[in-house]
């Protein structure tokens, strides 16, 4: 079953069908002779590694990009999607992570951007009926909310269904999603995969782009996995199993269970958190964290976790509570973190972790200036040579040190934002959502490095929305639920079951 | 809520203490200069606040925050206007568009003269003033006479379409046209500005390897032009219009050869007198066009005095003082 | 997103405070320290002095929107209002002369938004470059030289009054409606929020994003072309140096009036009230008659408290 | 200044060879506008006339490469134009009671930078837009220094005070030197310092520089502190090479300061530009300005041209720039 055609001839005439479509950059082969078919009221898993074709693939598909070759059939005839315009008039939409939301406008108005119902003078908009149409089209997908909001108060998951309830209004026949519950707390989740399953009903047909396995078995009616943007295989979920799916789109096999060598005995405390009080929303939080440990902060989305990550590295203010480190109490601004030996791995690479504008190697000795040049006369020749050292030790795949970091890959991406803190010396790792974003090769390559850290010494305190790389990975975990740390599991403790129970809101 | 309050509080503090202090009774004279940066309207000032006191009458100065800004200008007129003080001493910071601002003083029956730069219109009781033309002249005349009518000149022009600029630079030409063997090389503005007088100078010094003379249409220029010339170990004989303190030092130091006296502190002096006067009923003068006096080393002594030491001229001297 | 929150104003009725507070609290002091501040008169003064920069001050709110900047702005009224006098000078009518006034503003605003939409010239450098053309344009056309002799048609129009109200206010509150109405009640108007807000998302709509950017900047062009009429009228005539400046008064009343510079953020009300805020310090200033050193400096000293008081609200 | 598409047009500022080539079509454009001049005035290659526009040049440069480094985190300083004017009045005034050139000068620079100092708490701890804080910092500025000068003129300085502006050495004038020492000292200062290397890391996304352990408060506060400085340093220059001082004399300083640095390639957006090309902007500006003259050209034409320069070299800058990516 190289290719999936004995599934396909079971099945009707596709709602889209793409064949051979390839799109080249200067450089790069973004997309390779890629062909698929999309059935109505199917969800259809778009698998593959970061880098292996799915987000050009989704800019072809609504029309952002143009395909250098390759043909469209809508129903079995043939169309052109050259524009936004033609992908909408073939009813696909595409909700990206970074939404297409205009903060200052409110719901009804984000929802028929560009198609506001005429009022009565020309040229202005009848807002009764926006309104009406909003509510309408919230409605649908069961989102109870006032349309006269404006989005810049919304959270993630509600700004998501916003752009739903917008692709929805377009009556789109496709949806397109880009990981939707990256950002999603356990619950929206469900009402997301609720949602989803109210639009297979109405036969919509949805491509759904995952890194997370268990979603890929439960939600996926046919998987079609890319690598290096060829089409390596469609299957059905029954008929593989995880690791195949992870060997398909590696290319090698991959360890899924991130195996860790446990310390026996952990060392002395390296952080020490004493009733920790943040306005940003903690209350009275304690936590410690010894040497050659990996201590998990788990809890629901919106819990407080990465306030206490940012609050323990001076990001935040602080109110009351104390934050032992190394033996000292420390307070102050992230320099002072920084330079006592705190790392913050941040929760958005992009915006807080990286200058994307910046060579890889600028960006991996910017924490550790003063450490690398003690005089205060900075050399660019030794801060390559120790780029590149780093580039070498972390395998980051990039063409050269000078390289512009915005251009590497979401897992190179993260490796650099380590980078830095292991060039700075740094002995504590604060990692916020590590593995976001990162294609599971690179996950694992991820935890071995945390793991060699703690290995040599360092600790690291670590929050991730996944509870099984928790587990897989953690000596111990605190859970905290509302601001508070709701429970600590030791390394015995430690499965799925305890951290949703304790993670969950008692109503 | 408490603490913006407490920010707030300080500015005010601050406001109606000054403001308190500004109520006083005896005429109140609103004096309008065009700006607070240019020492010649300083001297104006001074003359008006001098004789002022001297008639026990309080001025107003009202001076554009940007320096020769017309709306502003404008705007303080209106202000004023509803301030109604006793009578108005005007300088138009633009001689034809202010008339718009006079016309308003007009109808509001305030009554106003007119000092400095005449305007292009609107009733004035009087005007009091330099003859822009004739100092430009005579002190053109002067600096030809001692380089014995010939020799390299240069022209620095003020700010292009300004009153006093045209007459001025009017002036130095015709001079020039009597000295048939001198020779202009140039008449390139510095806008008033010192720091641009010097640069244009340095630059003509480059294209002339020979000058001789230079007229500049203010103090500021003549001096910026002089430490141009001083930088470059060059030497040329260099006039000025104002009679600045600056000018006067210049003088003493030989370094000026002559400044024609505008004489700001007269104009403020009389301009306010003829002001409180027409208030008071009592006779005026309704035009003083000051004679052109060249100011060189020979007499300066009586402009080397500071400002608050000058006194006033009286009314009497008014009419002395007067070219026609 | 958490940056977000230190960068945006939460919502209008949060916001009013910054202006609205100086305003009220400089009306106030004013109506008991200087005499005949409360004045029809007076009032009447403070508002019409704050037509033409309203008037500046409502097209630079749209374009701070888009995350722009408008510096020619002044330059350009400057242009345009030597263009409405010497037009209106040779042909002896105010109405080809506001045409020649708009035209050259809009042919400005449009050249603008080409820099900045088309050739992706950053606004603040591209606008740098218009305000010198446009400055030496006026110097050029005029030599130097003010304009004088223009018919009384012009200048009636800033004297006229309306039913009782001074045809300039007359003219801005017409803008503030349109203004108003074009940002809040029509598609264009959402656009724009967009423009500043996220672009991509009007691509996505389909819609042209320079496109708009230049009917935004060309807007400004526009309004600079009308209140070029107004300058004109007000000096009876056209000086090469009139409107010099004005563009960053606008923009400081666009910051006081609370409008911040990032992700299309924007109060049109507020703008106004920043303006007249201004307006009002430099007439009470002038009728209590401080030492014009003062009025100086407390123009700035307003401009850094009313954002000051912003910030302090942004983060509470 | 998160967001890429903003910054797009420029690479990242670490590819030396790309910046080594802006600044070589600077040279070029610098060399070009030379050529033209020679050309069409035979008096502009005199040595004399050479030395005339670096001198001439070296007053916008003081003030500019200050700038730069606020405008290489993403700011803006309004403020420099009055700044000099208000420590140019100050200096003057000590040098005058005191009769001592060094306490002026050293009052003229702590002016400069306290004024500087200033900015960078209201943009910092006030957490006030740069543009706007400096704009209003402009007007206290003008208010303090009118206030103080009462439309007075300083003027007349000791002699050996005066040879800072207009002496010369070994045939050179000494702005010249101090022209050249500071393009070293800021060139150094941006490029070869862990200061630099961080205000370039904060201008190109202050959030991660914060953290990742950048004092970025603080590095502003340097940053605007030392623009102030600069700013004071200029008026010195100012002082001595004019002999006299007037309330009035930063109005026509900053517009052209700014032009330099855009013209030097600085980017706005902050993390992109070198002081050099900012000398070679102030150089571009004067050397027009001092061609106009020499062909005594009508100031009118003045800021047209100025105006289509800066717009030009921005344009031909991203143009370049857009290539090499």
């Amino acid at each position: 079953m190289s290719d999936g055609l004995p599934i396909e001839v079971t099945l009707p005439t596709p709602l889209l069908e793409l064949r051979g479509i390839s799109k080249e950059f200067p450089g790069v082969k973004a997309l390779d002779d890629v062909s698929f078919a999309i059935y109505p009221g199917e969800v259809h898993m778009l698998l593959g590694e970061n880098g292996a074709g799915k987000s050009s693939l989704m800019k072809v598909l609504c029309g952002a990009y143009r395909a250098d070759a390759g043909e469209f059939y809508h129903k079995g005839e043939r169309v052109a999607i050259s524009s936004t315009a033609d992908a909408q008039k073939l009813g696909i939409a595409v909700i990206f992570q970074e939404f297409s939301l205009v903060p200052y406008l409110d719901i009804a108005q984000n929802i028929f951007l560009g198609r506001e119902p005429k009022g009565r003078i020309p040229g202005t908009i009848d807002r009764h009926r926006i309104l009406a149409d909003a509510r309408r089209v919230l409605d649908t997908i069961g989102f109870d909310i006032d349309p006269s909001t404006t989005v810049d108060k919304l959270g993630v998951a509600q700004q998501q269904m916003v752009e739903i309830a917008k692709a929805i209004s377009q009556n789109a026949r496709i949806l397109v999603m880009d990981e939707p519950t990256a950002a999603l707390s356990d619950r929206e989740t469900e009402l997301l995969f609720a949602l989803i399953a109210r639009l297979k009903a109405d036969g919509v047909a949805i491509v759904y782009i995952s890194h997370r396995m268990a979603e890929v078995f439960a939600l996926g009616d046919r998987i079609t996995v890319l690598r290096d943007g060829r089409r390596i295989d469609g299957v059905r979920p029954a008929d593989v199993t995880p690791d195949q799916l992870v060997r398909m789109m590696v290319g090698r096999n991959v360890d899924m269970t991130y195996p860790r060598n446990f310390a026996d005995k952990p060392g002395e405390v390296l952080l020490e958190v004493k009733g920790l009080t943040a306005p940003t929303g903690i209350f009275d939080i304690n936590i410690e964290v010894r040497r050659g440990e990996i201590v998990g902060l788990c809890g629901l989305v919106g819990s407080g976790r990465s306030e206490v990550a940012r609050a323990i590295f001076g990001a935040d203010p602080v109110t009351s509570g104390e934050i032992i480190f190394d033996g000292k109490t420390i307070s102050g601004e992230p320099d002072l973190a920084a330079r006592r030996g705190i790392a913050l791995i941040p929760e958005s690479r992009k915006s807080e972790g990286l200058a994307l504008l910046r060579s890889v190697s600028d960006n991996l000795v910017v924490s550790a200036l003063k450490k690398l040049f003690p005089s205060g006369l900075f050399d660019q020749r030794s801060a390559q040579r120790t780029a590149d050292g780093l580039i070498r030790q972390l395998r980051i795949a990039t063409p050269s040190a000078r390289q512009t970091v915005g251009l590497l890959s979401g897992g190179n991406q993260q490796k650099v934002v380590i980078g830095k803190w292991l060039a700075a010396g740094s002995k504590l790792f604060i990692f916020d959502e590590p593995t976001r974003g990162i294609d599971i090769g690179a996950k694992s390559e991820i935890f071995a490095l945390i793991d060699r850290l703690v290995a040599d010494g360092a600790a690291a305190l670590m929050i991730s929305s996944e509870q099984i790389e928790i587990c897989h990975v953690c000596d111990r975990a605190y859970v905290m639920r509302e601001g508070r740390i709701a429970g600590h599991l030791t390394r015995s403790e430690l499965t799925e079951e305890n951290i949703v129970r304790l993670g969950m809101h008692h109503a | 809520m408490k603490k913006k309050l407490g920010y707030l509080a300080l500015p005010l503090l601050m406001a109606v203490a000054l403001a308190t202090e500004v109520r006083a009774d005896g005429e109140a004279i609103a004096v309008f200069t065009k700006n607070q940066t240019n020492p010649f309207f300083q001297t104006v000032r001074v003359g008006a606040d001098n004789m002022a006191k001297s008639l026990n009458a309080k001025t107003l100065q009202y001076i554009p925050t940007k320096p020769d800004s017309i709306p502003e200008q404008l705007s303080q007129i209106e202000d004023v206007v509803v301030k109604k003080p006793s009578a108005i001493v005007f300088t138009p910071v633009d001689y034809k568009a202010m008339v718009p601002g006079v016309e308003k003083i007009n109808e509001a029956k305030i009554p106003v003269v007119n000092i400095t730069d005449r305007s292009a219109g609107g009733k004035f009781l009087s005007f009091v003033g330099a003859d822009d033309y004739s100092l430009g002249l005579e002190t053109a005349r002067f600096l030809l006479k001692t380089l014995g009518g010939k020799g390299n000149i240069v022209i620095i022009e003020g700010v292009k379409g300004s009153l006093t600029n045209v007459d001025r630079v009017r002036g130095f030409n015709d001079a020039l046209k009597e000295a048939p063997s001198a020779k202009l090389l140039a008449s390139q503005p510095g806008n008033y500005q010192r720091l641009q007088a010097l640069q244009v100078m340095e630059n003509l010094m480059q294209s002339n390897s020979q000058i001789d003379g230079v007229l500049a249409a203010n103090d500021a220029m003549a001096i910026g032009a002089i430490e141009a010339l001083d930088g470059a170990n060059r030497k040329a004989l260099v006039i000025g219009i104002n009679g600045t303190k600056e000018a006067i030092d210049a003088i003493k130091s030989g370094k000026l050869l002559a400044s024609g006296d505008y004489n700001g502190f007269a104009q403020g002096c009389l301009g306010t007198m003829m002001a409180i006067r027409s208030w008071r009923n009592q006779p005026i003068i309704s035009e003083i066009v000051l004679k052109p006096t060249v100011i060189t080393k020979d007499n300066y002594q009586p402009f080397d005095v500071p400002l608050e030491q000058r006194t006033c001229p009286t009314f009497e001297d008014a009419g002395k003082l007067s070219a026609k | 997103m958490r940056e977000a929150a230190v960068i945006s104003q939460p919502n209008p009725l949060q916001r009013i405070p910054g202006v609205a507070i100086v305003l009220v609290l400089l009306i106030a002091l004013f109506s008991v320290i200087a005499p005949g501040f409360l004045s029809v008169a007076n009032l009447s003064n403070v508002l019409v002095q704050s037509t033409i920069l309203t008037m500046l001050a409502l097209p630079m709110t749209l374009i701070i929107m888009t995350e722009g900047l408008d510096l020619s702005m002044g330059a350009v009224l400057t242009l345009t209002s030597l263009c409405v006098a010497i037009v209106s000078l040779a042909t002896k009518s105010m109405l080809l002369g506001l045409g020649a006034g708009l035209l050259v503003g809009a042919t400005f605003g449009v050249a603008n938004g080409w820099l900045v939409a088309i050739i992706g010239i950053p606004p603040f450098v591209a606008t740098l470059g218009t305000l010198g053309m446009a400055q030496g344009l006026s110097l050029i056309v005029s030599d130097g030289q003010s304009v004088v002799g223009i018919p009384h048609s012009v200048r009636d129009i800033y004297s006229a009054t309306l039913l009782g109200i001074p045809v300039p206010v007359v003219m801005a509150l017409v803008t503030y409606a349109a203004f108003h109405g074009l940002l809040y009640h029509t598609r264009f108007g959402t656009y724009i929020f967009a423009l500043g807000g996220n672009r991509e998302a009007l691509r996505y709509a389909g819609l042209s994003p320079n496109r708009l950017l230049i009917a935004v900047y060309a807007i400004g062009g526009a309004m600079a072309g009308i209140a070029g009429l107004l300058m004109t009228a007000r000096m009876n005539s056209g000086h090469p140096t009139a409107g010099l400046g004005l563009e960053f008064d606008a923009i400081a009343a666009v910051a006081v009036g609370g409008t911040s510079f990032e992700r299309g953020n924007g109060w049109l009300l507020g703008t106004v009230l920043g303006v007249i805020a201004v307006g009002v310090l430099r007439n009470g200033l002038n009728l209590i008659s401080l030492p014009s050193s003062v009025q100086v400096a407390s123009v700035g000293v307003l401009v850094i408290l009313a954002l000051f008081l912003d910030g302090l609200r942004s983060r509470a | 200044m998160t967001d890429i598409t903003k910054g797009a047009i420029v690479p990242p500022r670490s590819f030396l060879s790309q910046d080594a080539v802006q600044l070589f079509y600077r040279l070029l454009a610098a060399l070009l506008i030379c050529a033209v001049l020679a050309v069409l005035s035979d008096s502009f290659l005199s040595l004399g006339n050479i030395l005339n526009v670096l001198r001439q040049a070296s007053l916008t440069f003081f003030i500019a490469s200050g700038l730069t480094l606020v405008v290489l985190t993403a700011g803006l300083d309004l403020s420099v134009g009055a700044n000099v004017a208000l420590s140019a009045c100050i200096a003057g005034t000590i040098i005058h009671k005191t009769g001592s050139p060094a306490l002026g000068i050293l009052t003229g620079l702590a002016c400069g930078g306290i004024v500087g100092l200033l900015n960078g708490i209201m943009v910092t701890a006030l957490r006030i837009p740069s543009f706007i804080a400096t704009y209003g910092m402009l007007w206290v500025l003008n208010g303090l220094t009118y206030w103080y000068m009462a439309g007075e003129t300083l003027h007349g300085f000791p002699a050996g005070f005066r040879q800072i502006g207009s002496g010369y050495l070994f045939g050179l004038p000494i702005p010249v030197y101090l022209l050249l020492v500071f393009l070293g000292i800021g060139t150094l200062f941006a490029q070869r310092t862990i200061w630099g290397q961080e205000i370039y890391a904060i201008g190109a996304n202050p959030v991660a520089a914060r953290l990742s352990g950048i004092p970025v408060a603080r590095r502003l506060l340097l940053v605007y502190a030392v623009s102030g400085t600069m700013a004071g340093l200029a008026s010195i220059i100012f002082l001595s090479r004019l002999n006299s001082a007037e309330a009035d004399i930063g109005e026509s300083l900053t517009l052209p300061a700014i032009a330099a640095v855009l013209i030097g390639g600085t980017s706005l957006f902050g993390g992109v530009g070198t002081v050099f090309g900012t000398f070679i902007g102030a150089l571009i500006l004067t050397l027009v300005l001092n061609g106009m003259n020499l062909l005594s050209v009508s100031a009118n034409w003045q800021p047209l041209v100025t105006g289509i320069i800066v717009i030009l070299a921005v344009w031909l800058d991203m143009k370049t720039r857009r290539r090499a990516q």
